[in-house]
């Protein structure tokens, strides 16, 4: 069983893991935290802008989850992917996976981190110190990691 | 009707981003809808939406160009994603 | 830099987890939760007894999280380990992983579970539902994923 | 002087978490002080410290069992670790 959220808000990652613990208790609990970064892949970034589809993005979100479920037999997900204009060291995203055992639990977060990269229908802008802005261009190395699930 | 939707650079560079447009035989690949659309409009949209890497959505699932299309569906273009 | 925490008392996930963000702020962050399962090794648990060896434990966990550190070009890390009799749900250890890229986190944070599980001089007993208690052995599992790093 | 301790179910075969012995030609490795300490103690000495997967610690570190031993040395002896 899982959640996604998406919303353009931040959002607290102590609400989004307590949910999951109590929810799933006595397990083993694996999460990743994206935060936006002073340097981008175009130098230094003043703010982040986050387009995105929505409800395919929603959709896709769903069904990763409900694959990484399946796959790794997790005990519960949660998925909080924002969008909208972010400011630097806010978070982006949170994957939160709760499994009976760590390597399901590592490979379940590591699976949503890697699919999402590239599956789910984000696209970021870095707006620059200096004013322009500049969108961020697909990475080959998140395609091979895609690649390997 | 045919429901097309554009995203970050596509978007940006055709300068639209929502149209619709009449569903008939000439449209019904994702890849004639394509062709009619660079038809109708300029040089931007065959820049943009001639992209190698352009990623095709068919009702809100990425498929390929030559997907057939159907009265009441929804198509999008964009660049691949960057998200997370 | 990294912190080490061995203590018997239990800790707060949360304030842990600020901790780092509010040193490494603007990364990419990866933790891991490991809770006392009702059903252990042997059965139905009651309580988990851990005996551990005071001051090789730290030493050898700081070792740890400097490895992970120069390895995986780490920013910073911290890692929580409990001692002494833990309530079924209590969370018995936490390591959380700062880096500048997800990968990096999500590896750094995988070499030092995987590490700690082998090279930790602690020792589980399980207490069952029954009263009686049993020691848990090795898993030859984690002896191979030990090897793979 | 030479500290030994023991943890987990060795301590409990043993019935002993720690023990100190002066050091001499006789205990000038771990293995040395292994026999020697099942020489003076008994049957159930010898079972828990041969068995094939003992661990050694010398200062809190793990060493082979040729590790050679000095005066002032901490060696422990325990089985595989289980924490995490």
């Amino acid at each position: 069983m899982g959640t996604v959220l998406v919303q353009s808000d931040d959002f607290s990652v102590h609400k989004a893991y307590d949910e999951l613990v109590s929810a799933y208790p006595g397990a083993a609990l694996a999460t990743f935290t994206g935060y936006v970064r002073d340097v981008g892949a175009s130098g230094d970034v003043h703010q982040l802008e986050l387009e995105h589809y929505p409800g395919m993005t929603e959709r896709i979100l769903r069904e990763l989850g409900q694959q990484a479920e399946r796959r790794f037999e997790l005990r519960g997900w949660s998925i909080i992917h924002r969008y909208g204009c972010l400011e630097v060291n806010e978070p982006i995203v949170w994957v939160g996976v709760v499994a009976s055992h760590r390597v399901a639990a590592f490979e379940g977060c590591q699976f949503l981190m890697d699919t999402l990269k590239t599956d789910a229908p984000f696209w970021k802008r870095e707006h620059k110190t200096d004013g322009s802005a500049e969108w961020v261009t697909a990475n080959d190395n998140d395609t091979l990691r895609r690649q390997r699930w | 009707m045919i429901t097309i939707r554009f995203f970050s650079l596509i978007r940006e560079a055709i300068g639209c981003k929502e149209m619709s447009v009449e569903w008939s035989e000439q449209v019904s690949t994702i890849a004639a809808l394509k062709q009619q659309l660079v038809h109708h409009h300029g040089r931007h949209w065959a820049e943009a939406l001639h992209q190698p890497n352009l990623v095709h959505a068919l009702n809100q699932r990425v498929v390929s160009a030559d997907a057939p299309l159907k009265e009441g569906d929804e198509v999008a273009f964009f660049p691949p994603m960057t998200g997370g």
